[in-house]
């Protein structure tokens, strides 16, 4: 069904229809109104046989998720940004036990300086959790990858993470549609636990494992990732096939043929992306696009073959591996080891900065001309970096720099984009 | 609480046992065929007072729910000794997550029983003192305060045992940790410090609240029984010596655990709703520094100086005897 | 594709306006996009929301740098804000005030504005008046539909039930009415004027 | 279920880890010889009869009692119980009142009509007793158990001795005593009565005895020389307590002065009381600590009325009632001496107690046999220079106790019995004591000990009634759970509790626990915290 609708209500849509029996809830911009739909949705009776939890934090809103998911029922949750990194430690142990939790990251920066908007600092702080990773370009993706990360998480026993855009996605109202109940009935079948905490037959589950065996279980976790390669694109087929719609799959190549220049990217700057690419297609530029929707399990071979036949690779990341540059970039281009290509990265989006076509084509058209450093700052003001690196060196007591550069901007919701 | 109905049978029912009494009187640790839910072959020390507090307390749960009983378990020592690969000496469904969050585990496993149908099977959430009073307390006060249907049962040795005996809040004052050495002019850990986790339980208004130590078997196990009569959040905390932290002898963990309580020091008491409704009385009233020789981490107690001390933790605990009135008749 | 950029205050429905705009296209079976660009989520703080309405699928994520159309809820940002940042040539600006071009300083800029592409309506005054709440987002809707044609008014009341039930939604539907009507007629007095 | 590998574990699976092999002390389980068994001169299981009453089974307390026993119910009576003199509880609040269980058994038997276990198969030997005391009847009793034949010749007119003869009936009743006589000859033990055996050898061959036991009591008063008219009246102590046993009361008077301190001279003053004395004095040479006589005896005796000078002697009976009376001081060393300081005392008869001799003369011309201070030498088998002449009781050189006789009479047996098949009977090892320091006594329940009922002032003096009452079955039953078990497991399930490892098992009632060294890293907890004692923990050896 047709519905113009924001994208956390999709979201809380798409869970619903999942029929999960516990969501743990606990309040970060800007993954709120998931939560806060689906609670509705528990009250009023529209989503029945679900406990809604209201924790006390994020770490408590995965911990009760993996104490239901190990006693059988299907769980879900979502966070964002702080709220992903306090329930770090349990991230790690969801995974570790096999326990198939779908959880919704409502993409955003970490602080400090503290920051609401959107990038992926966050998910990317958990890319070795053992979490598979999808990152969803449209809300209409966000809602299909939930009903396929269900399936996925349940099939493999391994939890599942599907990262949207922070208000980008979540607070966007677009047109989506939403399945029937019947639909995702008939594609996710009830869940059956691999193990399940229970005193007919009883286990125990989350073992001590010392240097005999750890490295095996290592092992086994990225073989299950590894098994999920074939899994995403299998499912996303399938899903194709029922829904009548492509969504999911590891990787999403745009316009790639003949490319020179391909842009590899994640979520829902892909879209504009694409209309640079276009443009520049017009202009009679030869780049195309791929947009990764696995990022874990990191599809390499997959990426190979979309890239291999490039010029150049620009790596546009909203994230920022402090000392080194890109995340992805390093993916992308252990995908392309031994292929001789110009490899850019490019940090962008941080924190909310808006990535605007007109940036993006200025930077297509630089790496176009190998123009680029290695790793580039979209849209850097260095006029104000500049500044305050002379100010801190002229200054020992030079105080805190992000309220250095906010006085220098003046206010800042003055300015557009 | 009323504990010796009968008249007079010997040892009534302060051994674990008693062939004079009627088999329904009998404690569940004298059965034959008691659960034995943490079995042989477990890891823990020689006279490890937590394996003992802990089945004695899933035995007691496992014969009032008729053995449906779930356990979540803390990382720390009893996590450690119960279940190195390949091997686990738990019988019942058990599952260890992370040392801070075995409340909100099993406040997730009870919504998963809720919703299967099967809440007839209890879920037990267990921890030491650390896991409990320090880094686990947001978890615990969480479930708590949503009356989440889990039982919590906090295994007390009073310091960080499983690392190598480091502080923690519910560490007493003067006793010698990795963290508080019995150096300077206040040795130990600093007087005035720590929380009372069980008081800040009662405070919560959860159903039912009670202490309970492994020198005082029906007074444990009834606690844990009646704990499980109630439904919502339930806590019990179980004094249990630590021969390697507190420098007792192995063979005296019960004789230290009975001291505490008999003077005092550890008071046994039970809360209803957020009201204390009875203490469990002292029996032989033990003096302090009786409790506290038998312990080398309060060694420097007893040598010259120590004297000032010594009277501190005698007046705490005779404030807890007026306190919870543990004086008086009872069992 | 047209795009919208709405500007006010928060507290005031501009992020609602935004998606009952788009609420309103989709409604016409068309595509809609709309988006806020969030400060903290308080009352007070100036606050923009996008709209783009397109015959296809829109994939373009930035903020509406150069819109069609641009909605001023609150008059005082006037010389706080960049509102009219990248405003097409021939865009439209719909400005919620009681007063006129001079008093609110923009008589020049407004006299640049093609004429019968820009409107200030009193929609404040007419939501108070309907709904009893100084909101004046539906207000506007209805003075977009009458100001720019983009959308009819029958969308924006599809809209308004879309979020909206019993009292609130009759009288939020009145308030567009009322504002639609008095658009329609401050628009024929400046065609009549331009005639 | 298709589990993760690792992370997920079957239950239970720590069996195979054996931590035994942690261990370097081992607990045992042990045994330890209770203070009150050790106590017993009869070497009754004092604390094993306990345990059968504890649970209310007294047939099977009082069928464990009667194998080293035959006489409860008198023994419940007259014995001056050291068993509770060494009971661990006293340490704790009051000894537990054994004696007035075993009494309850005792009596409980006779209401009940209990017999005693038919003897063992016969073994053709024939054994002769001489006395029907408390060690004639006791060996007897021992011996056609073992299936001997046995035969008592008792010299008086009825069976009992000293028990008899020398005890007062407010002491122990007869019907007390008949009862329980009547059931060991029951058994088949033959008695000839009023037939004095003068010649043991003789005696010997003529019946066709393999063995003797001889076990004559001391029946013959000692007399002292003090200077006295023909008026006067002195008796000794024994004639006049054996006769109470016939027709005709002794006639003592309305003065009686009694001279000693023994527990006989305590009788002989409370039976002049009974019979209708005024005045019954008993005069002792040295302090009330001093004097041999029980404490309690004493006490009672002195509720009734009967007056004691101590630290005084008698010099000489003047004219017909007229006794005079030295005062003894104490020396240095705690010795009475005279003072010179006389007093005198109307008494119409002097009756003395100061100690009884046995008629040795049955034993005149055997060859082998040694008799030193009016007793006879016995070898640590209690046979007599003389093979296959055994004696025992007031014979031999020991307390002269119904309880010591008893039990001489059972240590006899026992050697004759092995003697009879050519062989030696070794006692076994006795184990170490259970010492109230090896007790965790926390555990026992408060309990003060039960006071039997007395009889009243009132009639004490007036009567032969008994003076102490027995216990009913609540009282009894309080009592003998009193018991703490020292030494020896009462199953109370300590250390199957309180081992952190699992490492007791529960064998089932009656069949007490095991180690499963398998397991046991050998901590200690279970024996620190059995409350009898009976874990001990011994170096592992490797």
């Amino acid at each position: 069904m047709l519905k113009q609708t924001e994208g956390s209500h999709a979201i809380a849509e798409s869970v619903a229809l999942c029929r999960p029996k516990v969501i743990c809830a606990y309040p970060i911009t800007p993954q709120t109104h998931i939560v806060e739909g689906l609670g509705e949705m528990v009250k009023a009776g529209e989503l029945a046989d679900c406990e809604f939890i209201n924790v006390e934090s994020e770490f408590a809103a995965l911990s009760v998720a993996i104490g239901s998911s190990a006693a059988g029922v299907r769980t879900y949750t979502a966070t964002s940004s702080q709220g992903l990194l306090f329930m770090a430690e349990a991230v790690y142990n969801a995974s570790g036990l096999g326990l198939p939790i779908v959880m919704t990251i409502g993409n955003r920066a970490i602080g400090a300086p503290i920051n609401i908007w959107n990038d992926h600092s966050d998910s990317m702080s958990m890319r070795d959790a053992g979490w598979i990773q999808l990152y969803a370009e449209t809300n209409q993706e966000a809602l299909d990858l939930h009903i396929q990360a269900f399936r996925l998480a349940e099939e493999l026993s391994c939890p599942v993470m599907v990262c949207m855009d922070g208000f980008i996605l979540t607070h966007a109202y677009e047109r989506v549609d939403v399945p029937s109940q019947s639909e995702v009935d008939a594609f996710l079948p009830p869940f059956e636990p691999r193990q399940v905490l229970d005193p007919a037959e009883p286990v125990t589950i989350g073992a001590m494992v010392g240097p005999e065996a750890f490295t095996e279980v290592r092992y086994l976790a990225h073989h299950k990732q590894m098994r999920a390669l074939e899994r995403i694109p299998a499912l996303a087929a399938e899903f194709e096939r029922r829904f009548g719609r492509a969504s999911g799959g590891l990787i999403r190549p745009y316009r790639t043929e003949g490319a020179e220049t391909i842009v590899v990217a994640l979520g829902s700057v892909n879209g504009t992306i694409q209309e640079v690419v276009d443009e520049m297609r017009e202009a009679g530029v030869a780049i195309g696009s791929v947009a990764i929707t696995s990022f874990r399990p990191f599809p390499l071979a997959a990426l190979r073959e979309a890239l291999m036949h490039a010029k150049r690779v620009v790596v546009l990341e909203k994230c920022l591996a402090v000392g080194l540059g890109g995340i992805v970039s390093d993916g992308v281009r252990k995908a392309l080891s031994g292929i001789q290509l110009n490899g850019y990265t490019v940090v962008a989006g941080l924190g909310g900065r808006a990535i605007t076509r007109a940036s993006l084509k200025r930077l297509f058209e630089e790496a176009g001309r190998d123009a680029l450093e290695a790793v580039t700052f979209l849209d850097l003001n260095t006029d104000l970096v500049a500044h305050e690196l002379d100010r801190e060196a002229g200054t020992r007591r030079s105080g805190p720099t992000a309220e250095a550069l906010l006085k220098r901007l003046g206010t800042v919701s003055a300015r557009i984009g | 609480m009323e504990m010796q109905t009968v008249r007079f049978y010997q040892t009534g029912t302060f051994t674990v046992g008693n062939r004079l009494l009627a088999p329904h009187e009998r404690s569940v640790q004298a059965e034959a065929q008691r659960a034995n839910a943490l079995t042989s072959g477990h890891r823990a020390c020689q006279g490890c007072g937590e394996a003992l507090g802990a089945r004695y307390a899933i035995d007691a749960a496992m014969r009032a729910t008729g053995g449906k009983i779930v356990a979540v378990n803390a990382t720390g020592c009893l996590e450690v000794f119960s279940t190195p690969y390949p091997e686990t000496s738990w019988q019942i469904p058990w599952i260890h997550s992370l040392f801070g969050n075995a409340a909100a585990v099993a406040s997730g496993v009870a919504a998963a029983m809720r919703r299967k149908g099967t809440d007839d099977v209890r879920v037990i959430a267990q921890g030491g003192d650390g896991g409990t009073t320090d880094i686990g307390f947001g978890c615990l006060s969480g479930m708590f305060e949503r009356n989440d249907d889990v039982l919590y049962l906090c295994y007390d040795n009073e310091a960080y045992m499983n690392t190598g005996v480091q502080r923690s809040s519910a560490t007493p004052p003067a006793a010698r940790t990795a963290t508080t050495p019995a150096m300077g002019p206040e040795p130990g850990n600093v007087f005035g410090t720590g929380k009372n986790v069980p008081l800040i339980a009662v405070a919560h208004q959860i159903p039912y609240v009670a202490t309970a130590s492994v020198a005082n078997l029906r007074d444990l196990e009834y606690k844990v029984t009646r704990a499980m009569e109630f439904r919502g959040a339930r806590y019990v905390h179980i004094h249990v010596p630590c021969p390697l932290g507190w420098g007792s002898a192995p063979a005296d963990t019960i004789k230290v655990a009975r001291a505490a309580v008999e003077s005092g020091l550890f008071p046994l008491f039970e809360a209803v709703n957020g009201e204390i409704v009875s203490s469990t009385k002292i029996r032989r009233r033990t003096p302090t520094a009786d409790y506290l020789r038998l312990q080398k981490r309060f060694a420097h107690l007893f040598q010259p100086g120590g004297e000032a001390r010594l009277a501190h933790i005698q007046a705490i605990a005779e404030r807890n005897i007026v306190k919870f009135g543990l004086e008086g008749t009872g069992a | 594709m047209i795009q919208v950029r709405m500007h006010g205050r928060g507290g005031q429905g501009v992020v609602t306006g935004a998606e009952m705009l788009s609420i309103a296209a989709f409604h016409e079976g068309r595509h809609a996009q709309a988006f806020p660009s969030f400060g903290s989520e308080r009352m007070g703080a100036p606050v923009m929301a996008f709209c783009r309405i397109d015959d296809k699928p829109i994939r373009v994520r930035e903020p509406v740098m150069a819109p069609d159309v641009l909605v001023i809820q609150d008059s005082t940002l006037l010389h706080q804000v960049d509102l009219f940042n990248g405003l097409a040539a021939d865009g439209y600006v719909l400005l919620n005030s009681r007063r006129g071009y001079d008093q609110l300083g923009i008589a020049d800029f407004a006299r640049r504005i093609r004429p019968g592409r820009i409107v200030t309506l009193a929609a404040t005054n007419i939501a108070v008046e309907h709904v009893g709440r100084p909101v004046p987002n539906v207000p506007l809707l209805g003075a977009f539909a009458a100001l720019t044609g983009i959308v009819h008014l029958a969308s924006v009341e599809a809209a308004i039930a879309a979020k909206f039930a019993g009292r609130i939604r009759d009288a939020n539907i009145a308030a567009a009415r009322a504002a639609y009507e008095a658009t329609r007629a401050l628009l024929e007095t400046s065609h009549a004027q331009a005639d | 279920m298709d589990k993760p590998f690792a992370i997920t574990l079957d239950v239970g699976t720590s069996l195979a880890n054996k931590t035994g092999s942690w261990r370097t002390t081992r607990p045992v389980y042990v045994d330890r010889l209770p203070p009150c068994n050790d106590a017993c001169p009869a070497g009754e299981n004092v604390q094993g009869w306990l345990f059968h009453a504890e649970a209310g089974d007294y047939e099977a307390a009082w069928r464990l009692l009667v194998r080293d026993n035959p006489m409860p119910a008198v023994m419940g009576r007259v014995c001056y119980h050291p068993c509770e003199g060494a009971c661990n509880r006293g340490t704790i609040d009051a000894a537990v009142g054994i004696n007035s269980v075993e009494r309850f058994l005792g009596d409980l038997a006779i209401r009940r009509g209990w017999r005693l276990d038919a003897p063992a198969e016969s073994t053709g030997k024939r054994v002769l007793v001489v006395g029907a005391g408390p060690s004639g009847l006791s060996a007897a009793y021992h011996l056609r158990r073992a299936g001997h034949a046995v035969k008592i010749v008792e010299a008086g007119p009825a069976a009992g001795g000293m028990m008899r003869f020398g005890i007062p009936k407010y002491r122990l009743p007869r019907d007390v005593l008949d009862t329980e006589i009547r059931r060991i000859l029951d058994i088949g033990v033959e008695i000839e009565l009023n037939r004095k055996v003068t010649d043991v050898r003789a005696e010997r061959e003529a019946g066709g005895f393999d063995a003797a036991f001889l076990a004559v009591g001391a029946h013959i008063g000692k007399r002292a020389y003090i200077p006295a008219g023909a008026a006067a009246r002195i008796v000794d102590a024994v004639s006049v307590l054996r006769g109470m046993e016939g027709e005709e009361k002794p006639m003592l008077g309305r003065r009686v002065v009694v001279y000693g301190g023994g527990n006989t001279a305590i009788d002989v003053a409370r039976t002049a009381k009974r019979l209708g004395a005024t005045e019954a004095i008993i005069v002792y040479r040295r302090t009330r600590e001093k004097m041999p006589a029980h404490d309690f005896e004493v006490e009672e005796a002195l509720q009734e009325g009967v007056l004691i000078k101590w630290l005084s002697t008698i010099k000489n009976v003047a004219g017909e009632a007229t006794l005079t009376v030295e005062k003894m001081a104490l020396d240095d060393k705690g010795y009475p001496q005279p003072t010179g300081e006389f007093e005198t005392l109307e008494a119409d008869s002097l009756v003395l107690a100061l100690g009884q001799d046995v008629d040795l003369s049955l034993l005149d011309g055997v060859p082998g046999l040694v008799i030193r201070d009016g007793v006879v030498e016995v070898g640590p088998n209690m046979m007599t220079g003389h093979p296959g002449i055994f004696a025992g009781g007031d014979m031999v050189p020991s307390e002269r106790t119904v309880t010591v006789a008893v039990g001489h009479g059972k240590q006899a047996a026992r050697h004759i019995d092995a003697w009879l098949s050519g062989g030696e009977w070794r006692p076994p090892a006795r184990h170490e004591i259970a010492k109230a320091e090896n007790l965790n006594p926390w555990y026992y329940a408060d309990a003060p000990k039960t006071v039997r009922p007395m009889l009243d002032a009132l009639r004490r003096t007036s009567t032969f009634d008994e003076v102490q009452g027995g216990l009913d079955e609540g009282n009894a039953l309080f009592e003998a759970r009193r018991c703490l078990s020292c030494g020896n497991c009462f199953e109370c399930d300590n250390c199957y509790g309180v081992c952190p490892d699992n490492a007791v098992i529960k064998l089932g009632e009656g069949r007490r626990y095991r180690f499963n060294l398998d397991y046991c890293k050998g901590c200690g907890i279970c024996a620190s915290e059995c409350p009898c004692g009976a874990i001990r923990m011994e170096p592992e050896r490797n």
